[in-house]
């Protein structure tokens, strides 16, 4: 099962300052909902878990995270990141291009074009969640990263060792649906600003 | 003369061929005694569950045991490095290819076995089952056939990438299984070359499970200090599968005990040898204790034994008033990622060159190409002889296609093309020697029961009135199946000739055993082989007791599948009977003091011809055969085994006409009517034939209308649950109305063809011409199944006839 | 399948249920009918720690009038529903409501409250409460309160109950005498989700339409209620030229998943097709 | 892991007592610690009715049901159907209506069947149908099951 997504999100904050947190791999993945890194393998390899929770299912993966690219003049960021559930009986993986578009010296946008794929289990039976249960993750994702924003200055220098970035000011999100209620708060502000459509 | 009361007392006594005797075998299940393979439960019995794989294609990097290990209650965790030792990791199929016990280095297909947890009970197993880490590297998958071969088509099984065959014949591709070819391709292409009509569709007969409701299983029993195997499982072919077993494991034939016992269920998918019952069989070899496993029922679907998957062309070469001049039907064949797809040796495409139907055809031309994807192994016959349900669909749609093309009656089309009564035996262009029909007939009875013109009338009618909110069609199957294999100078599975055997022993006071070699899935076969017995003997079919299914006890004999029941099994019974009555006529004629020339046969006895009141009934022999009065030299008893080699397959036929009304705004499809007349020679038990009719239309109907299993483009499965897999409840399910003609089998001794599978081979296209004709006028010519609302509706709304 | 080990607590009363839900916190689960948890629970998709049965609250169960207002037990199985007397009378749409879900054994352990809490888009209970008007009685550590049908349904799975409440009641108003139902359901077998299905209450005004409300299942993340369709209807009569209209305005609100049952284009035109059939049929038995 | 714990219910009419984990399904200990092997798993997703048994006067699918939920209650399975050595009305009836084949829905669809008739003692052939849409059969097209139910309620209300 694939699922791919074009989704733009406005971010109240500089490109600047949006960028340093983006890079931030650790930063990126405590804005995921129940995504934790927990190992640094090196500069563009993380090890990490991402618990998917969908009512009363969840799914916990482990795996792997690669940076394909970082690039500051366009700042895009490519990650790819795969993993097994904890029973192996389901697996994931998320190809991820995040780019900050500068809109003014206090807004940017946070478009992001994501490839999700599922094997096993999960597949053969999730198939009718898939797009929306992304969908959410996607866009409580912006939210978290736009609440990180707001909070606190993201480390400024380079990418920040995962430990700090674990101990970074903002709490790793919550799994999904305890921000259920946030989120449908957001909801259709999120809505109102998509610009892609569902390829 | 005895009188015609006494004379039918007697006979009614007997409950012998022709009568709807109750089956005995109900007495156990109306009471919830069956003995199904997951109620065994033996001493420090443990479970295995079966570790699978996520991905339809990667390699195995890493297997991780340690946490498994570590679950309380497991006992071990079995893997191929684990099976290497005893060289069991990976086994022969009954295609002739191997296939991988336990996942070797790379998985080929989605839920592929990766490992076994042995636990102490079930929910251990699982337990460990969901510890086992497995490091895997995702490779790109084959889903659809018509890639298989491409030139950058990534190769699936790199074990024989170089190997030029894999039992039938050279490879052109390292996704390529065989090519097999059966005709004249010459003299086919030049009938189309002379034809004045010609059509072709493309016709897809798509992967669809048997999914009976029982899923397979065994326990496995080895006693080390006797060095004796005793497999509990669901097999369709216990003794085939004792064979395989000796083969695969060493150990001799005669150690090894495999006991069928109850099957809920089997339609083909359990005939093949599954890596579950191996792994078991090796786990407890080396544990020493039994093993039990049983499959999920998203394991079965996903899994075990498949059906079809094959994509068709068809096409027919005609005259201008539609007599059928040349037949080209080609197919890829999908066989998943190893080739276990059951069928006899010298038939890798089954027995698919049965498809010029029930029509004289001078020109036929059929190809099969297989190839491998990664999808699940298997290819069995699902309520089916080897293929027949794909070739008894192109041609019944093909014909249809042809009528369409001419403006033909698709009953008017048939009829011109029929193979004459008088023409039988009729050898096809194919090679098949058709034993005997009565084509004509069966179709007339049929349309005349259902006022047939009546009905097109209606038709007209409903087309001619754009208001009308529901499609009209009308299906006819004029269908000829093959069933009952061997003969063995045709059919082997792994060199074992497809002959079956009955053996019978009679005792003093008139009691009968008889053993057989096939396995009784529901068909009833310990009713209906005991009524032959009864007729035959003339002793009453309730104390006749049948048994199958355990090998130390039964004969040797090919199994249940493919209708050979009655065909081969149903005729060594016949001729094991004679035998004893030929040796009870020599007694009665000592007892009667005349010559055997002097007897004849009553019902129940031998009485000398003009002086009834002299007479021996066949109770009385049974006595005297174990006594010391007996003709001069003969043994005592009354016992005789016979291993039946058929002269040829049986080919029974019908008629079918289905009524449906489309709902043009949904896609739903309703059967308002469906008519099925079958003709399967002599009939034993009407009742039981009755209710397997009733079966195979409504599987017939599950896999025109419902069923398909689908995947995604990286070869996930997309349906392997109840929730998704169509099994048609009874709301769902239509009224069936049955009807039959009688046209004895010329070379079987009772006169009996096959009956089980005709309803199935026969109503699939039956629905599939009723749902398109009820667009034929619109110019459709084909739609592939299954004809679930949703691609019906399509076809409404890309014709716009869905418009408010 | 088996699933994983966890720890079972059957409370006799409400107030222990909810101690409990309190003091195991978010790795507790509340058991109704079972038939959508515990086959995730076997498939392991789900693995809480601790089972809170509602099954033995008696409080929790039962159907009873109050004023113009039916009362319902969130752990009344759809079986009781199906066999009321009462709804019969007063609220048809819910008895041929619950006939529609899944078969005879699911009925009689399934629950409305469960059916209702577990926020799948594709159980029947959302679109009969929305079409209903219905309120749902929450009670968390803090008391009760009440929530209605129409905006309790936030996303896929996700409701306005709070980790620490339990919907404990369903409250609707009887539906005005002569007022039409009808709960359309396209489905492909007995036992399955619906590829649609739309429920409608309407009240005429002799010719014309009084009032029409109209709600979706499986249509979209939630319960979709077709406010544009219902107003369309106001007032006009029950033709095919409003009926049309009404079908296209709720076809315009409706995003459905594809999958098994079908792509997005054809569930989307059976949303519009199943609304069509259910106003049609409403307004056959519609008097007034 | 979680503790296991003694449940006692009524099993056609006997007691009986086990001791189980909570996540233990009633098919499961039915079957394996019980004996009682008529109910049989057919697809462990509560869709086939193979598992079916007579719970508190409620059919339901043993294997979406915990065994943990049945403390004190009475369990009707296929083999209690029997009374004093004779078979229920269904029993007869699905035997001499041929309505089974491979036997393995056979006691789910009568212990089904049995709560049907006790509900509605006369149902026509549509209630029928719709009452054991619950149940599947892979063998005989249901169309003699519901003869056979037809038939077992003409016999159960002929001898009231």
């Amino acid at each position: 099962m694939k699922v791919k997504l074009e989704r733009t999100f406005p971010m109240p904050a500089s490109a600047e300052a949006a960028w340093a947190l983006l890079r931030d791999i650790a930063g990126v993945a405590a804005c995921m909902p129940g995504a934790k890194i927990t190992e640094r393998v090196d500069d563009t390899h993380y090890k990490g878990t991402v618990a998917v929770k969908v009512g009363p299912a969840s799914l916990s993966f482990r795996g792997e995270i690669e940076v394909k690219s970082v690039d500051p003049s366009t700042r895009t960021l490519h990650l790819f990141a795969k993993g097994t559930d904890t029973t192996g009986s389901s697996a994931a993986t998320m190809d991820l291009t995040a780019r900050i578009d500068a809109l003014d010296a206090s807004s940017c946008n946070l478009a992001g074009d994501s490839e999700v794929s599922m094997s096993g289990k999960a597949a053969s039976f999730g198939a009718r969640l898939m797009g929306p249960v992304s969908d959410q993750v996607l866009g409580q994702f912006a939210a978290n990263f736009a609440a990180r924003l707001k909070e606190a200055p993201p480390p400024d220098s380079g990418a920040a060792a995962p430990a700090q970035g674990a101990a970074a000011p903002a709490p790793e999100a919550k799994p999904l649906n305890a921000l259920a209620l946030a989120w449908a708060v957001i909801r259709d502000w999120l809505r109102s600003l998509f610009t892609g459509k569902r390829a | 003369m005895g009188d015609m009361s006494d004379l039918k007392e007697r006979q009614d006594k007997l409950q012998g061929m022709g009568t709807p005797l109750l089956r005995k075998e109900d007495a156990r299940f109306i009471r919830g005694q069956g003995s199904y393979v997951d109620d065994i439960k033996l001493p420090g019995m443990l479970f295995g569950a079966v570790v699978r794989s996520p991905y339809a294609h990667a390699r195995i990097k890493k297997i991780d045991k340690t946490k498994a290990l570590a679950c309380p209650g497991v006992v071990a965790v079995l893997t191929a490095d684990d099976l290497k030792p005893v060289n069991l990791h990976w086994m022969p199929t009954l295609g002739g290819d191997v296939q991988a016990v336990l996942a070797d280095k790379k998985v080929c297909f989605q839920y592929q076995e990766v490992a076994m947890v042995l636990g102490a009970d079930r929910a251990a197993a699982y337990d460990g089952a969901a510890l086992v880490e497995v490091d895997y590297e995702e490779l790109p998958a084959i889903v659809d056939p018509k890639k298989a071969m491409a030139p950058e088509a990534p190769i699936i099984r790199e074990d024989i990438q170089d190997k030029k065959e894999v039992g039938h014949g050279p490879r052109t591709h390292p996704n390529h299984i065989f090519t097999w070819e059966a005709g004249d391709k010459a003299a086919a292409d030049a009938a189309f070359k002379s034809a004045e009509v010609t059509v072709r569709e493309e016709i897809l007969n798509p992967r669809v499970h048997p999914c009976p409701l029982e899923t397979c299983g065994c326990v496995a029993s080895f006693d080390k200090a006797t060095g004796y195997l005793t497999v509990y499982m669901t097999s369709q072919a216990p003794h085939l599968v004792r064979t395989v077993l000796a083969m695969l494991s060493g150990i001799a034939e005669s150690k090894i005990r495999v006991v069928g016992g109850d099957i809920g269920g089997g339609f083909g998918n359990k005939v093949p040898v599954y890596p579950g019952y191996v792994v078991a069989i090796v786990a407890s070899i080396v544990t020493g204790v039994p093993i039990k496993w049983i499959e999920s029922r998203i394991d079965n679907i996903s899994t075990t034994g498949f059906a079809r998957d094959y994509h068709g062309v068809g096409e027919l070469a005609a005259d201008k008033d539609g007599r059928i001049k040349g037949l080209r039907f080609t197919a890829l064949a999908d066989h998943g990622a190893f080739n276990s797809h059951v069928s006899a040796t010298k038939f890798p495409a089954g027995l698919f060159s049965i498809c010029t139907g029930s029509y004289a055809i001078p020109n036929a031309y059929a190809r099969v190409d297989a190839v491998y994807t990664n999808k699940a192994p298997g290819g069995v016959a699902y309520r089916c002889s080897l293929r027949v349900t794909e070739a008894v669909y192109l041609i019944e749609r093909m014909i249809d296609v042809l009528a369409l093309k001419l403006g033909l009656d698709k009953a008017e089309i048939r009829r011109r093309n029929f193979v004459k009564t008088e023409q039988f035996p009729y050898t096809t262009s194919l090679g098949w020697t058709l034993d005997s029909g009565a084509y004509h007939a069966a179709l007339e009875k049929v349309l005349k029961a259902v006022d047939y013109e009546g009905l097109r009338r209606e038709q007209a009618q409903k087309r001619a009135d754009p208001k009308s909110p529901t499609l009209m069609g009308i299906g006819i199957s004029t269908f000829t199946e093959i069933v009952g294999a061997g003969p063995t100078k045709v059919c082997d599975i792994l060199g074992v000739g497809l002959f079956d055997s009955c053996e019978i022993r009679v005792h003093p006071t008139g009691g009968v055993i008889a053993r057989l070699g096939t396995m009784s899935q529901g068909q009833g076969h310990a009713t209906t082989y005991a009524q032959i017995i009864a007729t035959e003997l003339g002793l009453p079919a309730s104390d006749i007791v049948v048994e199958e299914g355990d090998t130390d006890k039964a004969p040797y004999g090919a199994g249940t599948w493919g209708s050979r029941s009655t065909p081969v099994s149903g005729a060594a019974t016949a001729v094991a009977a004679r035998k004893i009555k030929d040796k009870a006529k020599k007694i009665a004629a000592h007892l009667l003091e005349v010559s055997e020339g002097d007897l004849e046969w009553e019902i129940d006895r031998f009485k000398v011809k003009g002086n009834p009141s002299q007479a021996k009934t066949m109770k009385e022999i049974c006595m005297v055969a174990h006594t010391g009065n007996l003709p001069a030299g003969m043994e005592q008893g009354l016992n005789a085994v016979t291993y039946y080699d058929p002269p040829n397959l049986t080919f029974p036929f019908g008629a079918y006409l289905c009524v449906v009304d489309v709902d043009k705004f949904t896609g739903e499809v309703k059967v308002r009517r469906f008519y099925a007349l079958d003709d399967c020679g002599t009939r034993i038990n009407p009742m039981v034939i009755e209710g397997q009719i009733h079966g195979g239309l409504t599987e017939a109907f599950a896999v025109a209308m419902g069923q398909q299993i689908p995947f995604d483009e990286n070869g996930n499965h997309l349906g392997n649950s109840l929730m998704d897999y169509f099994l048609p409840t009874a709301v769902e399910t239509p009224k069936w109305e049955t009807d039959h003609t009688v046209t004895l089998c010329p070379h079987h001794p009772l006169g009996a063809k096959g009956v089980a599978e005709s309803p199935h081979v026969g109503g699939i296209p039956c629905f599939s011409n009723a749902v398109i004709d009820a667009f034929a006028h619109l110019g459709v010519t084909h739609m592939d199944m299954p004809h679930s609302a949703w691609r019906v509706w399509k076809q409404c709304n890309a014709l716009g006839v869905n418009k408010r | 399948m088996i699933p994983a080990g966890f720890d079972y607590h059957s409370p006799r009363s409400l107030a222990d249920a909810l101690k409990l839900l309190n003091d195991l916190g978010g790795d507790a689960k509340l058991l109704a009918g079972g038939h959508s948890l515990l086959p995730m629970m076997k498939l392991r998709f789900a693995e809480p720690g601790h089972l809170i049965d509602l099954g033995r609250i008696a409080e929790l169960r039962g159907i009873s009038q109050s004023g113009d207002e039916i009362r319902i037990g969130a752990m009344t199985t759809e079986h009781d529903l199906l066999n009321s007397k009462l709804l019969a009378e007063k609220v048809p749409l819910l008895v041929e409501g619950a006939g529609w879900i899944a078969d005879p054994q699911v009925r009689y352990k399934g629950t409305i409250g469960g059916d209702i809490s577990h926020g799948d888009p594709a159980n029947d209970q959302p679109a009969l409460m929305v079409a209903l008007d219905a309120s749902f009685v929450l009670t968390g550590p803090k008391g009760e309160r009440m929530v209605k049908a129409d905006g309790y349904f936030l996303g896929l799975y996700s409701t306005q109950l709070a980790e620490d409440e339990i919907l404990t009641q369903i409250r609707i108003p009887v539906p005005p005498a002569g007022s039409g139902w009808s709960y359309q359901k396209l489905k492909r077998k007995t036992g399955d989700f619906a590829t649609a299905a739309a429920a409608v209450m309407l009240q005429m005004r002799g010719k014309s339409v009084a009032k029409a409300s109209i709600a979706l299942t499986n249509a979209g993340a939630t319960v979709l209620k077709a406010r544009e369709a219902e107003a369309s209807l106001a007032g006009k009569a029950i033709d095919d030229a409003s009926l049309n209209e009404a079908a296209r305005l709720a076809m315009g609100i409706c995003e459905p998943t594809p999958d098994q049952r079908g792509d997005a284009e054809y569930k989307l035109a059976m949303c519009g097709e199943m609304t069509r059939r259910a106003l049609h049929a409403a307004h056959a038995r519609a008097k007034g | 892991m979680a503790t296991a714990r003694k449940v006692s219910f009524k099993l056609n009419g006997k007691p009986a007592e086990v001791t189980v984990e909570p996540r233990e399904l009633l098919i499961h200990t039915l079957r394996e610690k019980l004996a009682h092997t008529g109910p049989h798993i057919g697809c462990e997703t509560s869709h086939c009715g193979a598992c079916t048994v007579d719970l508190n006067e409620m059919s339901v699918k043993s294997c979406t049901v915990l065994t943990v939920q049945c403390e004190g209650a009475e369990i009707t399975t296929i083999e209690g159907l029997e009374q004093g050595g004779a078979l229920h009305a269904l029993q007869q009836a699905f035997h001499e209506e041929h309505g089974l084949q491979c036997g393995y829905c056979t006691p789910g669809m009568i212990t089904r069947a049995y709560r049907l008739l006790k509900e509605n003692p006369s149902p026509n052939e549509q209630q029928i149908r719709t009452g054991i849409a619950g149940n599947l059969c892979r063998c005989t097209g249901y169309q003699n099951i519901v003869k056979a139910v037809q038939s077992a309620a003409k016999k159960l209300a002929a001898a009231q």
